[in-house]
């Protein structure tokens, strides 16, 4: 048992965070610690720089640019990356779609997608809900029929991130019909330069453009971008979600806002009520911090799916990425009135933007982090029932 | 105690209900013409004294109109130029204005805040000071809502006998107003006087009695700000309701599930003491000013709280979709936020409730 | 609309607060007021002053005792009797099998029954929840066989609120089998003094002795003590729990517990975090005070059964008297230390009981505002569904 | 890090909690033979350095007795005589009296608290005079958890040179000891000193440094404590989860309610939020002082507001059972109930917290 981190922990983490600030432009750190809308470039841009220094795949097999790092080093990275406001190496690619491919993607796979994806070359995108199918993954729709040496694809996803930056998808499609729920669901990855894909906008309440609906029309999707067996699609989302968990919690990205808070708070640092809320959420986010380094220290096969305590993260996580939310918005005082977003923000980076209008949007847009990603709810039936053992007969 | 409308105030509800639900569907909307219907249906009028050229609506009135204005999220300056700037006008008896904002001609709206001085309003910084035989007018106010380039800005500043408050009309030179998007798409102000000059009749009320006067104008805004969000709460949680029913997943509603009904309950819970809070803060407008001032903070760190729950609660019912701007949960959530905010946090409500000394028993 | 008290409902408050002060002895409501136990006699005491002023039930038929008060009325005199730290009149009593007798007794019952009820003489007990059926009541087991001009009782009641100091219960048992669980139910009145029943206490963590277990074995109760039609016990039950709300939502107590909480608090009332929570606790029993109004103001005819709304007044109430319960209990600090209950203090008054154990006590003993008369996730369970319509179809 | 007991370690936590369970099983109970076997099994000299005659047991040794001491409901008076008054008595370097305890002759408690002062302890109104060779002590103390008639009372008092600390040995002249029931059941007592004669050598430790050593040993066994809490909140969700899953209502087991299993999630997220806070707790008891105090009275905030969720919670799952004296459940409600109240409820060291300018970051 040593319940501090170690001479070498520490060591690792001053590193880590000496580099960060010294290799990643400020302004790319100054434009993610205000929360504002970062061009696609930039993230490119910082994803490669991560990858440079080895930070971006530490997670993946060492001949694809893991490193032998143990899972408390990566949770300190994945934490001081988001505390110096570095935009974190984009998740699709790198925390989900990279390590299916690496466990069951054919050779031939991982020398084509893996080096890219790590360097942010190819941007993927998720597709996995679809209408009617959110928390329920597993009554999606999407059809894939084998035809010959491709598929073909018809239906829609929902919610998905970024599809308007993204070069590739990755899809959970349908390609058997009858059975359980859950079986007939395959694994494809799909260019969305293919002819018949449609990626329409969803505006959301912050103002800006992260989400999308993606519409499939008779897409052509040859048969070689198929990971694994056909039908086993629904192992590698379990496969998937059970990979990394090192920043589930978010403690960098939620360190990152508190810190900001109390930057702007001014006098309102002696208000004892907001000092007060303040003071639960620096220490809500020390217990989850280490919560967290429990939880990816007790270090699983990938085979065993997620951790269901990863949902303790989720849920707390989420929660305190509100919170701090919430304490910024609340020290606008009256100024929070005239900082809406204006129409059109975020296409480019400073366009109309202050830092004020950049807090309320996150006060909305935080909403989200206990709706995606398996809503709040969910990841409560997942503790009652994984950890407690509960409702089981019912 | 009689919690019921009478037959004349449930008319008035109606009608007004039906109004603003006509304007609500209006594409594109066309301001001046809404205001016009204010005017014709006798809104404009509805809370002045018949003495002032007014129709003596009652507080209670007033919380009927603002609630349906709340539920049909209302976009017209009517609680800012009527209710708020309107009854101070009224109180401190600057009649040409008051029946200029009745005829639909002239919109007040009041400059109340100042740039990092949170919500204090009663000693500003702005200040006025004689001048040949007029006033200048210097200093800068924040988020002032539903201001634009034709609105009379009522200004309160610092004068050598007290607290002054200044009419300033459109097109004065020395302002600026910099119009500014609202967090729930409105239109909101930050103004800045460069030593404006002024007419000695700007100055209006009397800086003896101004600041009790402008203290009983807020307090009237803030029950009607109360209402307002009682209705959007209640139409929020309508919309949720209707969505938990619709949506299915497992094979089945959401709304089945009992986490889910709960939070609902929770949400009816906490719009039902909201609403008991607001009749409270409406029953007390017409106490003295202390009492008075104790009850409206009490209702609305009470209403501030319950809505934030529920807009909250609303967006984490509806999912993903309570995100999107298309659907009508979030436009709700946006306008909870800004009300919240508008007059004071909850926290400033309850630091307010407690140099008061508490709430006084019945 | 008049959101205010009229000048006659303040009159009646005054009046009404006067005569409480002026007719019901101090060591009776100094007891109340810092919870002691009280001895049975002073209980009996103080409700025969109040019926004497037409206090005791003023919402039964008037024949019997009602007056013809507002129901607004009603509740300014449940709450002033509260506030005052007189208690309650038997709830038991007036407000359950009393209503019951008069709707539904025989003549001969309601002249026998009805006046020793609302003057105390006759003290009930009732008896509803079993073991195995306490939120759901219909699945009561205990039986009543008809046996010429009597029934043979067997069976057991649970969480029986002062059994001991009862000299009646009031029973549902079961006179039919088969056909739903909610046909086949009796109402019975039955002297605890008949042989075969046996009460038990149950010791609760508050040190005290209210709840019992009333056993019952081939007990012959006389035929004329069933209230109404053999089988329409359900029925009853439910206009019984239609009945006078006019205190559900123990106004008055709860200003009389945060009253408190200000004497004892001494320099906590400055202390920004314990001050803030009583502020919030007289906002929300403001609100209560007028929800409550609102919700008796709304008369229904108890054949409607109860107005689903009365369980906000049954939850935001119960969980004021609990958070009333708590800033007694921190304004203590360390000395709550030493104020656990002593062994078998309750007995008499004032045994070894100081007020600090008292608070204490109470602390413990107010976890069950959201237990017992329907645990709050019934309450919330018939909000969403009675109120909101949720849930019908699933 | 690594958050896995050795094996050592892991032997120990078995054995203590194979004991723990024997003694709480024990009927009726023989308090002296218990100790006697807190001592056998080396309990006595665990947390104390080997040159003091101790084992040599670190911190996380002591909170896996705690945990252990928790779940079990101990009833010993470990946690007042070694973890808190013996580990001062070693700080001061009070060896014969530090020696006595860990023979199991001698059970020293501390005096910590004033009636009317709260949780205040560092500038105490008892106070100690010279008088001829030796002492003369005067005041009154509360809450002195395990306190009994054989114990040495170990007196912070004010003296002319600094905080004084005091061992005042059973049966001493003009010393009152009233003892009283706890909440849950145990024994503590509030003390009285009416000019009490002590020898010279009463006095231990340096007035110049007592604060300081004190200080550290009441952080000791609050970091404790959280271990105890941990460890009877553990068990108490095992219990309520077994409940959950044995009860049936409207024909199913009560733990297939959504509304049920989502309270026991939230039981459990608190839960391990306070073990990871106890962890945190346990590291930084070696941190220099202000850094120590925050980091320690952040942990016991945190750990008293899951303790006060759970405990509550727990009755509430259990129903009317969890009100009764005979089933478990209570007596856990009881015990976390008095272990928040010790050594500072939530507010007291949630502004400890922010008097130290909040928690450093990693």
């Amino acid at each position: 048992m040593d319940l501090s981190f170690t001479e070498d922990e520490r060591h690792f983490r001053e590193a880590v965070r000496w580099t960060l600030v010294e290799r990643v432009p400020r302004r790319i750190r100054d434009a993610v610690r205000e929360e504002k809308p970062l061009p696609r470039e930039w993230t490119v841009e910082a994803q490669r720089i991560l990858n440079r220094e080895g930070y971006a795949v530490p997670h993946w097999p060492l001949q694809w640019g893991g490193r032998d790092w143990s899972a408390v080093k990566r949770a300190i990275l994945a934490e001081e990356i988001d505390r110096a406001g570095v935009p974190k190496p984009l998740p699709f690619n790198v925390a989900l779609v990279g390590p299916v491919i690496a466990a069951f993607g054919s050779d031939e796979q991982k020398r084509r997608f893996l080096p890219p994806i790590a360097n942010l070359d190819m941007w993927f995108c998720q597709g996995f809900s679809e209408p009617g199918a959110g928390s329920d993954l597993a009554s999606l729709r999407m059809e894939a029929v084998r035809e010959g040496d491709h598929y073909r694809v018809s239906g829609q996803k929902i919610w998905t991130t970024y599809a308007h930056k993204a070069d590739w998808i990755f899809c959970l499609v349908r390609t058997g019909k009858g059975g359980r729920k859950h079986e007939g669901i395959s694994f494809l990855l799909i260019d969305l330069a293919t002819p018949g894909i449609e990626v329409r906008p969803i505006r959301t309440i912050d103002g800006y453009h992260h989400l999308n609906e993606v519409f499939f029309e008779d897409v052509r999707v040859p048969a070689e971008n198929l990971v694994g067996e056909e039908g086993k699609g629904w192992d590698y989302a379990r496969y998937l979600l059970g990979q990394e968990r090192s920043s589930m919690g978010n403690v960098g990205f939620s360190r990152r806002r508190l810190d900001r808070a109390r930057e702007i708070a001014g006098p309102l640092l002696d208000d004892p009520a907001w000092r007060r809320r303040l003071t639960w959420a620096e220490i809500e986010l020390k217990a989850l911090e280490i919560t967290q380094m429990r939880v990816v220290a007790n270090e699983r096969p990938p085979s065993a799916g997620p951790d269901p305590k990863t949902s303790i993260l989720k849920v707390k996580g989420g929660e305190l990425l509100q919170v701090a939310a919430e304490l910024q918005l609340d020290a606008l005082g009256p100024e929070a009135l005239t900082a809406g977003v204006p129409e059109g923000a975020g296409e480019t980076l400073f366009q109309g933007l202050d830092a004020r209008s950049a807090i309320v949007s996150a006060y909305f847009s935080s909403r989200k982090f206990s709706i995606f990603g398996g809503a709040n709810e969910i990841q409560r039936n997942i503790l009652a029932k994984a950890v407690l053992g509960l409702g089981k007969t019912a | 105690m009689n919690f019921e409308p009478g037959e004349e105030q449930q008319l008035l509800a109606a009608s007004v209900a039906r109004l603003f639900e006509d304007h609500a569907a209006q594409l594109p909307v066309d301001p001046a013409a809404q205001w016009r219907d204010y005017r014709d249906i006798g809104l404009l009028g509805l809370p002045f004294a018949e003495a002032s050229g007014g129709l003596g609506g009652g507080a209670e009135e007033v919380m009927l109109v603002m609630e349906a204005f709340g539920r049909a999220l209302g976009r017209a300056p009517y609680p800012s130029s009527v209710l708020l700037a309107g009854r101070l006008l009224e109180a401190v008896g600057a009649r040409d204005l008051l029946a200029g904002l009745i005829a639909g001609d002239r919109r007040p709206v009041l400059c109340l805040y100042e740039p990092g001085r949170r919500y204090r309003w009663d000693d500003p910084a702005t200040a006025a000071e004689r001048a040949d035989d007029g006033w200048l007018l210097s200093g800068a106010k924040c988020a002032v809502l539903d201001a634009g380039p034709d609105s009379v800005l009522i200004c309160p500043a610092t004068t050598a006998d007290g607290l002054g408050l200044f009419a300033v009309p459109p097109g004065t030179a020395g302002v600026t107003v910099d119009l500014l998007p609202t967090p729930d798409g409105r239109r909101a102000a930050n103004v800045r006087f460069d030593a404006v000059a002024l007419p000695a009749d700007a100055g209006i009320g009397d800086p003896a009695t101004n600041r009790t006067l402008l203290a009983a104008a807020i307090d009237g805004a803030i029950a009607a700000t109360c209402a307002e969000m009682l209705g959007a709460m209640e139409k929020l949680l309508e919309i949720t309701v209707d969505y938990l029913g619709t949506r299915r997943q497992f094979g089945v509603a959401i709304g089945s599930f009992q986490a889910l009904q709960h939070r609902a309950a929770d949400m009816l819970m906490a719009i039902e003491q909201a609403r008991s809070m607001t009749i409270h803060a409406v029953a007390m407008l017409g106490a003295a000013g202390e009492e008075r001032g104790a009850a409206v903070a009490a209702a609305k760190a009470l209403v501030n709280r319950a809505a934030r729950f529920v807009g909250q609660q609303a967006i984490q019912l509806h999912g993903g979709m309570g995100l999107t701007s298309e659907y009508p949960a979030g436009a709700y959530f946006q306008r909870l936020t800004v009300l919240e905010n508008l007059f004071g946090d909850t926290d400033h409500h309850l630091d307010t409730v407690e140099r008061a000394g508490g709430l006084k028993a019945a």
